[in-house]
């Protein structure tokens, strides 16, 4: 029940277009479908082996650690122990550009999964704070930084990008309205621009 | 003293300068035929009726804080008997039989207040699992109403209908729940036994047991050593850590209930209404709070306080189902801790070691069990046999399969 | 209450699911006690008053087991590690 | 007007004009409605819980247990609220309330009249007789006396939120202490969150206005809020109410639109904080008591303090002829600071024999009769309203007469300790200033100032500075303390006085509730004297004020009953909130619609197209019907959609299954151990049915497996199980056999799945399949499961699978092309009528084929009971094995699935009902089992159900009833075999 969410129905992904007063534009929000998208997962005690062969085969730095890396078209996001998003930069076939890895790791096609959020503006962290529980301070989670968690009931993934204040989140396609109705509800208040990319 | 309309009279016009204790603060003597440890509202309920139904007058029921200090005075105080298995209905209906002449039974006016309880239903696979809860209560002789929406809207009509995420779709009512106010019904009961002889000695915390060879003859406790040729135990959520003092393990475990009242109100909720697609049941008490709750935090513990998740689950759900009480306050917040047992029902039972007997696993809905449990408890000192609407909660069950799992979640404790 | 993953950092309880005592081993199915054992394995609970090794599992996070050690009176968390050892 | 010509922080350039029980006044900003009425010389606003006796204003903070009003109409009204903390606003609008006809001729006022019988437990005593006249008549009476305010008359209209903050040191407070501590913390360069609950930050600084260095308090105040607040480290939050210490977190509330009429557009009415810091200062001040005498109650009776803040701050004298009652010296100050603010103060009462010469000789100096080894033993009041007009005093045991129309009082200052508290902590009391003091506090919280019992001025500026450098300090940041500039030192001495012996009138401990010293007097008799007992017997403290000016009094009452200390006798738990916080901020804006996040179907948008009706399913909204113009009801759509799959061909939209994808080469010896039938026998191409246990013998879940490689599997879970049977696998994996080669991935998200099912739906999938796809049976035969492309290279799976009992197939494609899937299978089978159904046809189908489903999987049912005994593997373990065996599980007697028919096949069949046999009583003994699902079988033309019957199986043919009393039904039905259609499964292979 948030004003700027009351004429829009939970079924359809809220419009394009400015909510909030006129005037301010806090935050801005690009909704995209990831280009290519696979999670990785190392097999049993092959984790070691996993990195070299990324380091070689990919020349990506897989960190163990809910961080980021990224390397020739390529962004590494950890989400759990031996785990990782891949997203790619541009559509292709990830199984089979990852087939190197595949004697060291689960590889799994996710690029339907889920849909990405990508947010920025001066008021990108007063929005977030509605509903992100994890400390978003810069000194905390500088960009590069990533995490797994729950925003307002919805499971997302998400980092901070290199840069300016841009985050980028993704979450699962059956629950991409209701995020985005969350984006809407939090960050109407500071002037939103919801806007489809791609 | 009987309470009676020339007492009250006598005093109003001598300056209420002539009551008398409501009980005795008993001091502990060396030996009883029964001693009850826990002065919660089963402990006191079982000396009453072991005193009065049993003749058995011989008895303390001690407890380490005061009476009334555990969950019997932390619950939303609903009472109700719309329970679904075999193993459990026909005990809450004898239990909902007893509130119904529970203050002609203590003189006390313990507020017993059949206005009604409202379980609704969101969803048709919803709407079947409360038929069958429903027919089972008639079949225990319960009363029950199976309501469709415009019947909940006519109780109700403040209720979101139409802007709701899981649309009401109808309830089960029962006529005869309702609430009872919780401390006047310890304070009731503990008059009403000490009246009959019972000792009710405070400040006395069990430290161990005596025992002679396998059994329990006795309780070491602050107030020094007192023997009985029975024990029984209505600890609550401190059932685990007493009974560990006799070398039992119990299927138990302790976690935190958390429950809320809100500031005074004219009148708002006249019954107890729980919601269907959350955690989260309500009812008004006679001094205008709206007194509500929802589910346990969730993880084990003694701590009688909670956290904020669930505060927020809690008014969620509220808000979902009553949008109108977003600009009442919350007045307070506290927690008890719950004796949740493995199926989620309860146990009342002898133990392993002879003379010591056991109350316990009330998970969160002890208070409505009170009556039922002291009666079935005291039975079961009284005859060493099990009452006739308690012989499903054994001890063994666990061990034998005969689980009464209403919620159907199994031996997770945190879920039921 | 705030549980210190070793793999996220720490998060709400509320990202969590709670299982319980984390210092039982499911015993041996083929153990002549085999009835009693899980009896006792899937029934019977320490419950303490203090220190208590639970399960939680970080379902909105990285859906790893954590062993977490934590005071039942107080609900401070001494600490936590992964299942099984990082793989 | 009261207003005083020129002291005050309200801002006198800008009026404010608002109404109170319908009458218009106008005030400043910066005024709380309290102020407002008083400078309107209103002082009658409210009335008491019990008596409804008058009652004015008694404090100027949040401790008000009297000057309560419903603020706003309509569905905005906020009842019981604090006129002594509302900030005033253009228009504002308050009502008295619990008053009736008017607040000042009040008809239940002449509950006053029966008072001496209704003493402390009277209800508990009576009402008894007749039995049944409690709930027909005392409650309903009770009920509607009872209560205050009136709820909002609506939903309400504005919206909440939530938010989250970290910060290395939490303020709370921004008093002299808080300032300080904030400052010392945040120039050290630490993350500070500095909060107070009040509009204006500086604490008493700003009631007090003594002299910090050379300016005056509120000056120092805004001084140091202008420095904190240009520091990019620190957050100041006014308006912000710290109420509650949880685990590692604190909750707060920023009421970010209450001080204005409604809340500007997008904005929330309030906002809900919770905030994690490394450490807290508490730095929440002291609360004055007043003093417990016959007719303290009288509106004009007010406290010390509060009289010394409607002075300073709102620049409003409280009375025409004031008169001052103490055992301390802080209130000989403020009356020394109405005089010099101009306000007609008259006479000083303190009960102790000597006061320090200094501030005797100030009196005199100011013209103030100073009365010591005085008290005050009643009061008078007007006949309407019972303003008071006068006092009774005794001194030395000699009696007096004083005419005042306002009474300050102070008892004493009780350190607001509550937070401290809130984690078991219990408060120690200090006999040097009779009061309680934080005693165990919560990990990381510190306390400073008049919160820990600190009141001189510069000790507190110190304890702020020191305790905020500390915490920084502890924390890796290097602090310098701030310089601390000299302070105007008041006395402070204290003798603890309670209450006047011998008073005259009822003497009230708590206002709100209407507990008297007799009231305690009473629970003192009946036994009730442990704190706890007492405040529950005699209610005092439960009021909406949470005792804040009661307590103390009503425990120090008691000790001096029972004889034993205030610290033996203890005190009542502080608990949160620390003040009362409104339901619709703890629920933010999941409410209404977005109670729960909404999950959509790949499929919802051509769903809805096709005028799909929608039902919640969890999480889901799925489709549940696609009724076609000129249809009756629901039950005729679902006829045809299920009479179109059985003839032809339909699609439904399964996706919402979970789906989960093992990969490694253990994994078929992983899914042998958590199902009971066998998997690592699967031969890759092929999937399986799986049943899978608790650990506790009883069905968790089912679903169909596949073997898409020999290291590959995918796992379909139920839709309600999905989220279960993850973590439980995860379980399996990482405690119980680590050693296990497994990774899982869940997949639901990425494949929408779509089922096909009818005897042409292998013609319309034949059309959809990229060329030289086999579909054929040879190709695909049942329970075949493979990987294949669709619709021109869209990379598929492909399952031959049913649950409706048909001819059918499953087809999984990436989720953006489910859409396009289900267009592309509607354009196939055009030419077959391809029907689109819903979960209802679905529903129907599954228990026409006797297949069970969530009613079935109720957590109470075993692998035997569901008729799954023989799948069970006696080879292997697998989780919920031993277990099972027990004789309750494994009972051949207990409740088994098998189908009914109605025996008159018009009657309809209804899930819930329970089985008897014929003839025998209804009863819990005769209770034989329940329906668990049923359905209208368009097939058969009558209703037809499954459910749980004892020895089911074996009693095919016989009659048995079913009772359904909550709705009217009892009739006979016969025991069948639950395959209604195709026992043979023969439309499944062909």
């Amino acid at each position: 029940m948030t004003s700027a969410l009351d004429a829009l129905p939970v079924t359809q992904m809220p419009p394009d277009g400015h909510y909030g007063p006129a005037g301010k534009h806090g935050v801005t929000a690009r909704i995209f479908d990831p280009p290519a998208l696979a999670t990785l997962a190392a097999r049993h005690g092959a984790g070691a082996a996993l990195s070299a062969a990324a380091r070689v085969e990919l020349g990506l730095d897989l960190a163990d650690a809910p961080r980021l890396s990224r390397a020739n078209g390529l962004t590494a996001i950890g989400t759990g122990p031996g785990r990782w998003f891949l997203l790619a930069e541009a559509p292709e076939d990830l199984p089979a550009h990852l087939a190197a890895l595949a004697p060291h790791a689960a590889i799994t096609e996710q690029t339907d999964a889920m849909v990405g959020f990508e947010l920025s503006g001066p008021h990108v962290r007063d929005l977030l704070a509605k509903g992100v529980t994890v400390d978003l301070d810069p000194s905390v989670f500088p960009p590069g930084a990533a995490a797994t968690s729950n925003v307002a009931h919805i499971n997302t993934s998400f980092w901070r990008e290199p840069g300016d204040e841009r985050f980028v989140f993704l979450a699962g396609r059956s629950y991409a309205v209701a995020f985005a109705r969350f984006l809407v509800a939090s960050g109407a208040a500071f002037g939103l621009e919801l806007v489809h990319r791609g | 003293m009987r309470y009676s309309f020339l007492s009250l009279l006598k005093n109003g016009l001598t300056g209420q300068a002539g009551w008398k204790p409501a009980w005795r603060d008993a001091a502990p003597k060396p030996a009883y035929d029964v001693i009850i440890v826990g002065g919660g509202g089963h402990g006191l309920a079982t000396a009453f009726y072991l005193a009065s139904e049993h003749g058995i007058r011989n008895i303390a029921v001690i407890e380490k804080g005061h009476i009334g200090s555990g969950n019997a005075g932390r619950n939303t105080t609903i009472i109700r008997s719309n329970y679904l298995l075999p193993g459990n209905e026909p005990f809450y209906e004898w239990s909902m039989k007893l509130w119904e002449g529970l203050e002609q039974a203590l003189n006390y006016n313990a507020m017993v207040s059949q206005r009604g309880i409202l379980n609704l239903y969101h969803s048709d696979a919803q709407r079947d699992a409360y038929a069958r809860r429903g027919n089972a209560m008639r079949l225990a002789g319960a009363d029950s109403e199976l309501l469709d929406r415009e019947g909940v809207r006519a109780m109700y009509p403040f209720l979101d209908f139409d802007n709701a995420r899981f649309p009401i779709q109808g309830g089960l009512a029962q006529r005869r729940g309702g609430t009872a106010r919780h401390d006047a019904v310890v304070w009731g009961y503990a008059r009403a036994a000490d009246q009959l002889g019972v000792d009710i000695v405070q400040n006395c915390e069990v430290t161990g047991f005596i025992s002679e060879g396998d059994a329990i003859v006795g309780v070491e406790t602050s107030r020094g050593a007192i023997r009985a040729k029975k024990v029984g135990l209505a600890v609550a959520g401190s059932s685990s850590r007493v009974a560990k003092q006799a070398g039992l393990r119990l299927p138990m475990e302790s976690h935190v209930l958390q429950a809320f009242v809100s500031e005074g109100l004219k009148p708002v909720v006249d019954g107890v209404i729980t919601f269907g697609a959350g955690h989260f049941y309500i009812s008004q008490s006679d001094k205008g709070g709206l007194v509500f709750g929802g589910d346990i935090d969730g993880y084990n513990s003694y701590a009688q306080r909670g956290n904020l998740p669930v505060v927020e689950d809690v008014a969620e759900s509220g808000m979902a189902l009553m949008p109108r009480i977003g600009r009442l306050r919350l007045l307070r917040m506290w927690g008890g801790i719950m004796d949740m047992s493995m199926d989620g029902s309860p146990i009342i039972d002898r133990t392993p070691r002879p003379g010591l007997y056991l109350n316990s696993g009330w998970c969160y809905g002890g208070f409505k069990a009170t009556p039922a449990s002291g009666w079935c408890f005291a039975h079961l000192l009284a005859t060493d046999a099990p009452h006739a609407t308690g012989t499903a909660f054994k001890l063994d069950r666990f061990r034998t399969g005969h689980l009464i799992d209403e919620k159907g979640v199994g031996a997770q404790p945190n879920l039921h | 209450m705030r549980i210190p993953c070793p793999y996220c950092g720490a998060r709400d309880a509320s990202e969590f699911a709670y299982l319980g005592d984390a210092t039982l081993t499911r015993p041996d199915p083929a153990a002549p006690d085999a009835a009693d054992a899980f009896h006792d394995y899937v029934y019977l609970r320490d419950n303490p008053a203090g220190a208590h090794s639970e399960w939680w599992y970080h379902s909105g996070g990285c859906r790893r087991w954590l062993k977490v050690t934590r005071d039942t009176t107080s609900h401070a968390i001494a600490g936590a590690e992964l299942a099984g050892g990082a793989k | 007007m009261s207003r005083l010509p020129s002291s005050g922080l309200v801002d006198r350039t800008r009026p404010l004009n608002f109404s109170f029980d319908g009458k218009n006044y106008r005030g400043f900003a910066g005024d709380t409605l309290a102020s407002a009425l008083l400078a309107n010389q209103v002082r009658l606003v409210g009335r008491s819980f019990k008596y409804h006796r008058p009652r004015g204003i008694l404090t100027a903070g949040p401790e008000e247990p009297n000057a309560l009003v419903e603020l706003r109409s309509g569905a905005r009204r906020e009842p019981n609220t604090r006129a002594t903390v509302a900030e005033l606003y253009d228009g504002l609008d308050a009502t008295s309330q619990n008053r009736w006809p008017s607040l000042a001729l009040d008809a239940l006022s002449l509950n006053g009249l029966v008072a001496p019988f209704l003493g402390a437990g009277f209800y508990y005593k009576t009402f008894m007789w007749p039995a049944s006249f409690w709930e027909k008549l005392y409650e309903p009476v009770i009920r509607r006396a009872a209560g205050l305010g009136r709820a909002a008359e609506g939903e309400d209209p504005d919206h909440y939120e939530k938010a989250n903050a970290f910060c290395d040191v939490l303020v709370i407070g921004a008093g002299p202490a808080g300032l300080m501590a904030a400052l010392a913390a945040g120039r050290a360069g630490a993350r500070v969150i500095l909060a107070d609950e009040d509009f204006l930050a500086g604490g008493r600084l700003n009631s007090d206005v003594a002299r910090i260095g050379d300016e005056p308090g509120p000056a120092f105040a805004a001084r140091t809020v202008a420095e904190l607040a240009s520091l990019p480290n620190v957050r100041i939050m006014t308006r912000t109410s710290v109420f509650g210490v949880y685990d590692g977190e604190y909750g707060a509330v920023e009421r970010v639109s209450d001080h204005l009429a409604t809340p500007a557009p997008f904005q929330p009415r309030q906002l809900l904080w919770k905030i994690t810091a490394k450490r807290a200062i508490l730095c929440a001040g002291a609360t004055e008591r007043p003093i417990v005498f016959g007719g303290n109650d009288r509106p004009g009776v007010m406290l010390a303090g509060a009289a010394r803040s409607y002075a300073n701050r709102y620049g409003v004298a409280v009375g025409k002829s004031v008169a001052f009652f103490a055992n301390n010296d802080s209130a000989w100050t403020s009356a020394f600071d109405l005089k010099a603010a101009g306000v007609n103060v008259t006479t000083l009462i303190d009960i102790r024999r000597e006061v320090a010469p200094v501030l005797a000789a100030r009196a005199k100096a100011l013209g103030i009769d100073a009365r010591t080894d005085t008290q005050v033993t009643g009061t008078t009041g007007q006949p309407i309203g019972g303003g008071l007009t006068g006092l009774a005093i005794r001194t030395a045991g000699h009696g007096g007469r004083i005419a005042a129309d306002t009474l300050a009082m102070s008892g004493g200052w009780s350190p607001s300790v509550h937070l401290t508290c809130h984690h078991g902590g219990k408060p120690v009391w200090r006999d040097d200033i009779a009061a309680f003091v934080p005693g165990g506090i919560p990990p990381g919280m510190t306390v400073a100032g008049a919160a820990r019992g600190t009141y001189g001025l510069g000790d507190i500026l110190a304890e702020g500075a020191r305790q905020g450098g500390e915490a920084a300090g502890d924390l890796g940041f290097a602090a310098s303390l701030p310089a601390l500039p000299p302070t105007e030192e008041t006395p402070a001495g204290i003798t603890a006085f309670w209450h006047v012996q011998g008073s005259k009138g009822p003497a009230f401990v708590d206002q709100q509730n209407d507990v008297t010293a007799k009231d305690l007097g009473i629970a003192f008799k009946e036994g009730f004297r442990a704190v706890e007992l007492m405040k529950r017997y005699t209610t005092l403290g439960m009021a909406t004020d949470q005792g804040r000016t009661s307590n103390v009094n009503g425990l120090a009452i008691m000790a001096e009953l029972t004889g034993a200390s205030i610290m033996e006798t203890g005190t009542t738990i502080f608990r949160p909130p620390y003040t009362p916080v409104s339901l619709g901020v703890l629920g933010g804006h999941h409410r209404g619609k977005d109670f729960r996040p909404t999950r959509l179907t790949p499929t919802h948008a051509w769903a809805a197209e096709r005028g799909a009706v929608f039902i919640e399913t969890g999480p889901w909204l799925r489709a549940q019907y696609f009724p076609k113009a000129g249809e009756a009801d629901w039950l005729t759509t679902v006829n045809r959609e299920v009479k179109a799959v059985r003839a032809s061909v339909g699609l439904i939209d399964v996706s919402t299954f979970g789906k989960i994808d093992l990969q490694g080469p253990d994994v078929g010896a992983f899914l042998d151990r958590v199902y009971i039938n066998t998997f690592s026998t699967l031969a890759v191409g092929k999937a399986r049915y799986g049943v899978m246990l608790r650990e506790d013998g009883i069905v968790m879940d089912d679903g169909t497996t596949a073997r898409l490689g020999p290291e590959h599997y995918v796992m379909t879970t139920t839709t309600a199980n999905a989220a279960k049977v993850y973590q439980h696998l995860e379980f399996c994996l990482q405690v119980l056999w680590p050693e296990l080669d497994v990774t899982l991935a869940s997949v639901s998200e990425q494949w929408a799945q779509i089922a096909i099912a009818g005897p042409r739906s292998r013609e319309v999938l034949a059309r959809v399949v990229d060329a030289g796809v086999d579909v054929s049976n040879e190709g695909l035969p049942f329970m075949g499961a493979v990987e294949r492309t669709v619709m021109g290279g869209v990379k598929a799976r492909l399952f031959r699978l049913s649950f409706s009992g048909e001819l059918g197939y499953e087809i999984a494609v990436p989720a953006r092309q489910g859409e396009a899937l289900a267009r592309a299978l509607m354009a196939a089978g055009e030419e077959f009528g391809i029907t689109p159904y819903g979960i209802e046809a679905l529903g129907v189908m599954r228990i026409e084929k006797g297949h069970v489903s969530g009613n079935e999987l109720s957590g109470q049912t075993s692998a035997g009971d569901l008729g799954f005994g023989k799948m069970a593997s006696t080879k292997k373990d697998y989780i919920g094995r031993v277990l099972a065996a027990r004789p309750g599980i494994a009972d051949p007697e207990r409740p088994c699935l098998i189908g009914f028919k109605p025996v008159d096949p018009s009657q309809r069949l209804r899930a819930g009902a329970h089985f008897l046999k014929l003839g025998a009583p209804a009863d819990m003994a005769h209770d034989e089992g329940y329906m668990t699902s049923v359905a209208h079988s368009p097939h058969l033309g009558h209703w037809i159900g499954l459910g749980l019957l004892k020895n089911g199986p074996q009693r095919i043919g016989e009659r048995v009833r079913a009772y359904d009393p909550v709705r009217g039904n009892d009739f006979e039905v016969e025991v069948c075999s639950p395959g209604f259609i195709d026992p043979n499964g023969e439309r499944l292979r062909g």
